[in-house]
């Protein structure tokens, strides 16, 4: 796993480049750990309390430990009216776990995420940004199984 | 200069000028909540609306430049349903503890309430809640009662320069915080209290003058601060014959040299006053101990033992360490006293200390 | 202060902060530097032993050995000279003195000064360009630079600095001291000196005492008094017999706290004034309990000189009275009637013989304060002093060497031990530890001493450990930090439970100010087993 | 009716990322016409094509770019690819078709204004498309293509008020995506206090083919007073839930009938959505209106992103709508009082309806609040948040009422 100094020295002479800084520390970690954040509003100038309004002001950006794979279900308009409320239901089922919640074994995570764009195969969910297109709530186990 | 017309009233006012400013010219006071003179605008509370006819939405007096042949209305129908609105969903989320609350009568919620006849919130629902207790000797936060105007992050940010607050999360969850939601103690806070000067509403008040007296209740006092040598202006409250919190004054002409900025000394330690270890009466040693004495005892006393000893040793046996802490004339007397009375110049003070 | 607060907020271009921990000790004054520094790009040079908060946001960072102020500033002025960065106009019409002080400098190449003050040359030269070659700079100050057996050579050798590149007399430059009372100017305004009447004018001179002679109606002395810390010796060596003190606490504010209790027991007659029972009241034969700042009128003047208004907001507590009432007893009853029906009063016979008060009234500072001088009463004050010329006409330079310390750390006592105040407490703690948040939020004193010397010595944070010098030891916790480092350890004099005093040296004195040299001392730290 | 395919006329034929591929099909000679231009002539040359932005507030790109100070010693491009409208698309299929049109669209509006510097914000959502992008970016440069004229490619993290052109630029910067109060505008003080212009995708992407084919030929395209060719989305209960690029006076009945082949399961209309969900919801009867900015307002709609959600007959209008508030409460970035509480608020009362909890005074403040939130908001998001709400109780109050106690 790579260093967050590193990641966040990697943005340094990005001007303004916090939220690109987050975005690789997220790309390594999942989330954006304290220590990180605390090192990468020193480095952008910026305070502490600061950049921790810029971290949670973003949907994509976490400050607490997720899981492996982050599972998000797009529930904007196009896909609410595609069915996302009954996949919802049949991921939560199949993870045992609310929305917002980390499965015990720190795997998956599963959130909302308003509309990813992908309008065209309706409902959508990503998994660690990755789109998968018409789900179903038969389909869910057999997507999810391929995430180990 | 830019002619526009506010109220049906033609005014001129230099470019540049904020509509806010314009309608006070022209005698119309508007309702603010996140303005405030000095710190950065925000244009957030929307309370300072005005109608600029020709326009399709309001606009907030407070970030609006004048424009030549703008025709402003300040109270119109739109104007004040928008307000009204506005502190409904304020109230909506507000705790109502007025009966309790420091801020009773002086908080710019109720005012504003009134000024619109606003009793009950039509949007009345659930949450959110925010309060959680801060452990720490000097500010109450609580969230409960923030409306979200931001002048404590501004001010932290911009007066202070502590920067220990600033917002967490967006929307409706939205609220002020430390990083990581923490206490103020872990936090770059530097306790000056600057946030509870600018805070509209009771979200922010003093810990150390928590029951004390109300403050508009409070009789205020404008003076000096006791501290170093900055000279920082400070408002003494007065409530009862005692004193029961510091306030500032924020203008300039009355507060030159912190224009309201005070630190955490100035601001929340003033209660050394009525501290029951206070000197209340004169002593003389006798025996060895301190006894309670007479002024009368007490002078007559000290003079004999001071008359005593400059007819037995000379004035030059004598000196006194008159004080960096009081007044001038309370100086000016002491040397004088030493310098005319006793007949030496054996006097000095802590200056170099 | 030479120029006013709001100008280093406002019009200073740099500014050069040597031996102030202004955020801490000045707090509002520290506001406003922060401000110009981020809002403004002020530049911003930070000279200070410790690593304080606004070393933080500083251009330049000096951290250099206590007591090495003359050769750091020295070392500057050498690059500035060499550089030719002087102001020659300035120095030309203005100054004398200059030649001699140019010969002194050159003996402080900026390689040189590094060697004395272990601050990298190269981070002397461009601090030495930053200040020289802004627009305006202002030099601030505090009792970094004056505590020290060279106290006065400090000074002068900031007097110096401005003088050489002319930043004097405009507004954002200056020559600064940050004072650390409220009323420490008005103290010495007012003449409450051993060797000044008011306003600064010379007791040893015949003309000033047959002015004040005629004004009081009584003949007075001539000679020089002795300073706070020549009596504090008299009364050892027992040629001060009775002692009146005033709003001071010696037994915490003076060095050497035993040496001070065995003076002040050697009296035969203390009387103190205060508003508690502090550790120098409890020696007292007679205590006369004074008001609080809330309990009278009168008027403050603050490190701009600017007299402000005291006001009254509650009666005295108790019995207590109001000190100028109080003074105008007991120098009646000593046989020199005073009668005053207010401050006002007093300070209305002030202006009468205090040149630089005389425009000042009582309704003219109503509300806005006013800097003196203020010589006549159309006069609006005086914001920015030395604009046209000096007091005494040409601005003097000084060719001042450096000196060491008097006591330098050695095999026994390894570190030097610096000393003053933190944010949440003022002075001697007499008003602060009775303010009950501000004693609650920070109880106790510690010991600040960098993590390489507490690994040392197996110190952990927290941990109560054992401070000592040839004069005393204390105990106190461990507060392991880089603000300091490795052979320096800094404490608070705040706490008389671990009194800072106890261990520093009444014998380093400044031969001028006789100012102490609490800035550096011997000192060790122990591990409590 | 057919397509026209402009911006997409060599979809699936050239590689996006390759500035060669796009130099083959005539790519890039846009640009240099524009830099043989004098600054004025070249943005009095867009102005007189009628390009409007093809986002929100449909304002002549020609003219935002005259407001520009030329003397500012640095200006910026800002292009915004945050498309956060859901159902939304469009700029990713440009990025994902062509890419390198978006990227000379940015140097000929630099070369308009005098600014070597562009930045891309892309959403959070398209991390592939930053990927394409910065590909795309490098290669033009590599081919000289560009010439003095930087590109940084920027990635947001999840927020839809982001859209707004003053929170990009915050986001840019670093910051919470909060916008500014305007005046002042961008393009006098923007991106770091720079003077900025802010055009989406689709904007900068028709700027090549203007200058290449002459603003006359593009003002003769669609709709007179927005004139060109308009990419639009379609999703809900269509026949064919994909992309299209159409002339702007083509009419709304075409796009669901003959383009998207009609209504699923052939079952019947009930309502579409255009412009994402801050859009209006269209009642049959006003089908027959062109997609244009100004037909669009003039039924009480935007055409905004292009986005066309189509809704059956099955549809509960209500449910629809209480999801749509949901989405603003979620999105809304909680700096001014109307939005953040207003959004808040609005989803507890739609969502009240929805249960069948709410009265008929509930609807009464549903639409006092509306419209306090339409004219009070700081920016376009409050004041759009309303219209969906306030357009189906116009159109569909019966739906409302049915489900009130």
């Amino acid at each position: 796993m790579a260093n967050y100094m590193d990641l966040i020295a990697s943005q340094k002479n990005t001007k303004g480049g916090i939220i690109e800084a987050f975005h690789a520390i997220q790309k390594e970690y999942n989330y954006i750990p304290r220590e990180a954040l605390t090192a990468a509003a020193k480095a952008f100038g910026m305070s502490e309390a600061k950049a921790y309004g810029v971290a949670t002001f973003y949907s994509y950006l976490s400050v607490e430990k997720r899981g492996k794979y982050i599972i998000r279900m797009c529930e904007s308009a196009p896909c609410h009216v595609a069915g996302a409320d009954e996949v919802i239901k049949a991921i939560e089922k199949y993870l045992g776990i609310k929305t917002g919640e980390t499965t015990a074994d720190g795997k998956y995570t599963l959130e909302l995420t308003e509309c990813i764009g992908q309008c065209q195969a309706t409902p959508v969910i990503t998994v660690n940004s990755e789109p998968i297109f018409n789900v179903s709530p038969e389909k869910i186990p057999e997507i999810l199984s391929a995430y180990k | 200069m830019i002619n526009l017309k506010i109220n049906g009233k033609e005014i001129q006012v230099p470019k540049g000028t904020m509509l806010l400013e314009a309608c006070r010219q022209a005698g119309a006071e508007l309702p603010t909540l996140c303005y405030d003179e000095d710190l950065r605008l925000a244009g957030s509370c929307r309370m300072c609306l005005v109608e600029a006819k020709g326009r399709p939405t309001l606009v907030a007096a407070c970030v609006m430049p004048a424009e030549n042949n703008m025709d402003i209305l300040t109270e119109s129908e739109d104007v004040v349903e928008a307000r009204k609105v506005i502190l409904e969903l304020l109230t909506a989320r507000h705790k109502f503890d007025c009966h309790v609350c420091e801020k009773d009568g002086n908080c710019k919620l109720q005012d504003y309430c009134y000024k619109y006849g606003v009793k009950e919130s039509s949007f009345a629902g659930e949450g959110p809640h925010f309060y959680k207790e801060d452990p720490n000797p000097f500010i109450e936060r609580d969230y409960d009662k923030c409306i979200m105007c931001t002048r404590c992050v501004r001010a932290c940010e911009e007066i202070t320069g502590a920067d220990a607050i600033n917002l967490e999360d967006r929307g409706h969850h939205a609220k002020i915080s430390t990083a990581f939601n923490g206490i103020l103690a872990d936090s770059t806070c530097v306790f000056c209290g600057q946030c509870v000067m600018v805070c509209p509403v009771g979200a922010l008040t003093s810990k150390v003058s928590a029951g004390k007296g109300k403050a508009a209740q409070n009789e205020k006092v404008l003076t000096t601060c006791t501290y170093c040598g900055t000279g920082c202006t400070l408002e003494l409250n007065v409530n009862e014959g005692k004193v029961v919190g510091v306030t500032s004054n924020r203008d300039r002409k009355y507060s030159p040299v912190n224009k309201g900025a005070l630190c955490v000394k100035g601001r929340f330690g003033w209660d050394f006053i009525h501290s029951p270890e206070r000197l209340t009466t004169p002593l003389i040693r006798e025996n060895g101990e301190l006894r309670p004495a007479s002024w009368e005892e007490a002078l007559s006393y000290a003079a004999d033992k001071l008359k005593g000893v400059k007819e037995k040793y000379g004035p030059d046996a004598l000196a006194m360490f008159t004080s960096a802490r009081v007044t001038n004339e309370e100086n000016y007397l002491a040397q004088k006293f030493m310098r005319a009375a006793i007949g030496t110049n054996n006097v000095d003070h802590c200056a170099r200390l | 202060m030479t120029n006013s607060i709001n100008e280093l907020e406002n019009d200073a271009k740099c500014i050069f902060l040597i031996g102030t921990n202004t955020t801490e000790n000045h707090p509002v004054i520290g506001y406003k530097i922060r401000k110009n520094v981020r809002k403004n790009g002020a530049k911003l040079i930070v000279a200070d032993p410790r690593k304080i908060e606004l070393a933080e946001i500083a251009d330049i960072y000096m951290r250099f050995k206590p007591g090495t102020d003359v050769a750091l500033v020295n070392g500057m002025m050498n690059v500035i000279i060499n550089e030719g960065l002087l102001a020659e106009e300035f120095i030309k019409n203005r100054t004398e003195g200059y030649e001699q002080f140019a010969e002194t400098v050159q003996k402080y190449p900026p390689e040189v000064a590094a060697e004395i003050t272990g601050v990298p040359a190269e981070d002397i030269i461009k601090a030495a360009r930053l200040y020289a070659e802004s627009e305006a700079a202002a030099i601030c100050y505090a009792m970094g630079v004056t505590q020290h057996s060279t106290g006065t050579d400090n000074v002068k050798t900031m007097c110096n600095l401005a003088l050489l590149t002319g930043n004097l007399g405009r507004p954002g430059t200056g020559v600064n001291p940050l004072r650390g009372q409220n009323n420490v100017q008005g103290a010495c305004d007012m003449g409450g000196l051993p060797n000044v009447y008011p306003a600064y004018q010379q007791v040893s001179n015949e003309a000033n005492k047959e002015k004040f002679e005629k004004a009081w109606g009584v003949p007075l002395s001539g000679k020089n008094g002795w300073t706070l810390t020549e009596a504090i010796g008299h009364a050892h060596h027992g040629e001060l017999k009775a002692l009146y003190v005033l709003g001071e606490n010696p037994m915490m504010s003076d060095p050497d706290i035993n040496h001070v209790e065995e003076a002040l027991k050697n009296l035969e007659f203390l009387l103190v004034q205060d508003i508690f029972l502090t550790e120098t009241a409890q020696l007292a034969d007679v205590v006369l309990p004074g008001a609080t700042f809330a309990e009278k009128e009168g008027t403050f003047s603050n490190t701009e000189r600017r007299v402000q208004r005291v006001r009254k907001a509650i009666d005295p507590i108790g019995d207590a009275r109001p000190d100028w009432q109080i003074i105008c007893e007991l120098s009646t009853r000593c046989g020199y009637p005073m009668e005053y029906d207010s401050a006002e009063a007093i300070f209305e016979e002030i202006r009468t013989v205090t040149p630089s008060y005389a425009g000042i009234t009582y309704e003219k500072i109503d509300a806005t304060g006013i800097p003196w001088p203020c010589p006549t009463v159309e006069h609006p004050g005086t914001p920015i002093l030395h604009s046209a010329q000096f007091s005494r006409g040409l601005g003097l330079f000084h060719a001042i060497d450096f000196k060491e310390p008097v006591e330098l750390p050695d095999e026994e006592y390894p570190l030097i031990l610096t000393t003053g105040r933190n944010l949440f407490h003022y002075h001697t703690g007499t008003m602060t530890r009775r303010a009950s948040a501000l004693d609650e939020h920070r109880p106790y004193n510690e010991v600040e001493v960098n993590p390489v010397t507490a690994a040392k010595l197996g110190i952990a944070n927290g941990e109560l450990v054992r401070l000592s010098t040839r004069r005393g030891s204390i105990e106190l916790k461990a507060h392991i930090s880089e603000i300091v480092n490795e052979k320096v350890v800094f404490i608070t004099f705040h706490y008389k439970e671990a009194a800072a005093n106890v261990l520093t040296n009444a014998d380093s004195l400044d031969p001028t100010a006789k100012i102490p040299e609490y800035k550096v001392s011997a000192a060790k730290l122990e591990k409590i087993v | 009716m057919e397509e026209k395919r402009v911006l997409l006329e060599y979809a699936d034929q050239i590689n996006p990322e390759s500035a060669a591929d796009y130099i083959k099909v005539g790519g890039y000679k846009g640009l240099e016409k524009a830099r043989a231009m004098q600054k004025k002539d070249l943005i009095d040359e867009v102005k007189k094509s009628g390009l409007r932005g093809r986002g929100g507030a449909g304002f002549n790109a020609g003219m935002k770019w005259s407001f520009v100070p030329q003397d500012a010693p640095v200006k910026y491009v800002v292009c915004n690819l945050d498309e956060g409208e859901p159902g939304t698309y469009k700029d990713r299929i440009i990025c994902e078709k062509n890419a390198q049109a978006l990227l000379e669209g940015m140097a000929i509006c630099g070369a308009a204004i005098g600014s070597d510097q562009g930045y891309i914000y892309c959403r959070g959502e398209y991390p592939f498309v930053v990927e394409l992008l910065k590909n795309a970016v490098k290669s033009a440069k590599d081919a000289g293509a560009l010439g003095d004229f930087d590109i940084e490619v920027r990635m947001g993290a999840g927020a839809y008020v982001c859209g707004e052109e003053t929170a990009l630029i915050e986001s840019i910067e670093g910051h919470r995506g909060e916008p500014r109060f305007k005046p002042p505008f961008p393009g006098v003080a923007g991106l770091w206090a720079a003077p900025t212009v802010v055009n989406n995708v689709e904007t900068f992407a028709c700027l090549p083919y203007i200058l290449v084919n002459g603003a006359e030929w593009f003002a003769g395209i669609g709709a007179a007073k927005y004139p060109g060719t308009k990419v639009l989305t379609l999703t809900g209960d269509i026949n064919n839930p994909t992309y299209f690029e159409v002339p702007t006076d083509y009419k709304l009945r075409d796009v669901i009938y003959k383009l998207g082949g009609g209504i699923k399961n052939g079952k019947k209309f009930k309502a579409v959505q255009v412009g994402g969900t801050s859009g209006a919801f269209i009642p049959e009867e006003n089908l027959d209106t062109q997609i244009d900015f100004d037909s669009m307002g003039a039924i009480g709609a935007a055409l905004g992103s292009g986005a066309v959600l189509v809704l059956d007959e099955t549809r509960d209008i209500v449910d629809t709508v209480a999801r749509i508030t949901k989405f603003f409460e979620h999105e809304s970035c909680g700096k001014c009082n109307p939005c953040r509480e207003g959004t808040f608020r609005m989803c507890e009362m739609l969502h009240k309806v929805n249960e069948g909890k709410a009265s008929e005074k509930d609807l009464e403040n549903i639409l006092r609040l509306a419209k306090v939130m339409r004219k009070a908001s700081l920016c376009g998001l409050g004041q759009a948040a309303p219209i969906p709400v306030e357009s189906t109780i116009k159109h569909f109050k019966y739906e409302y009422m049915r489900k009130l106690v």
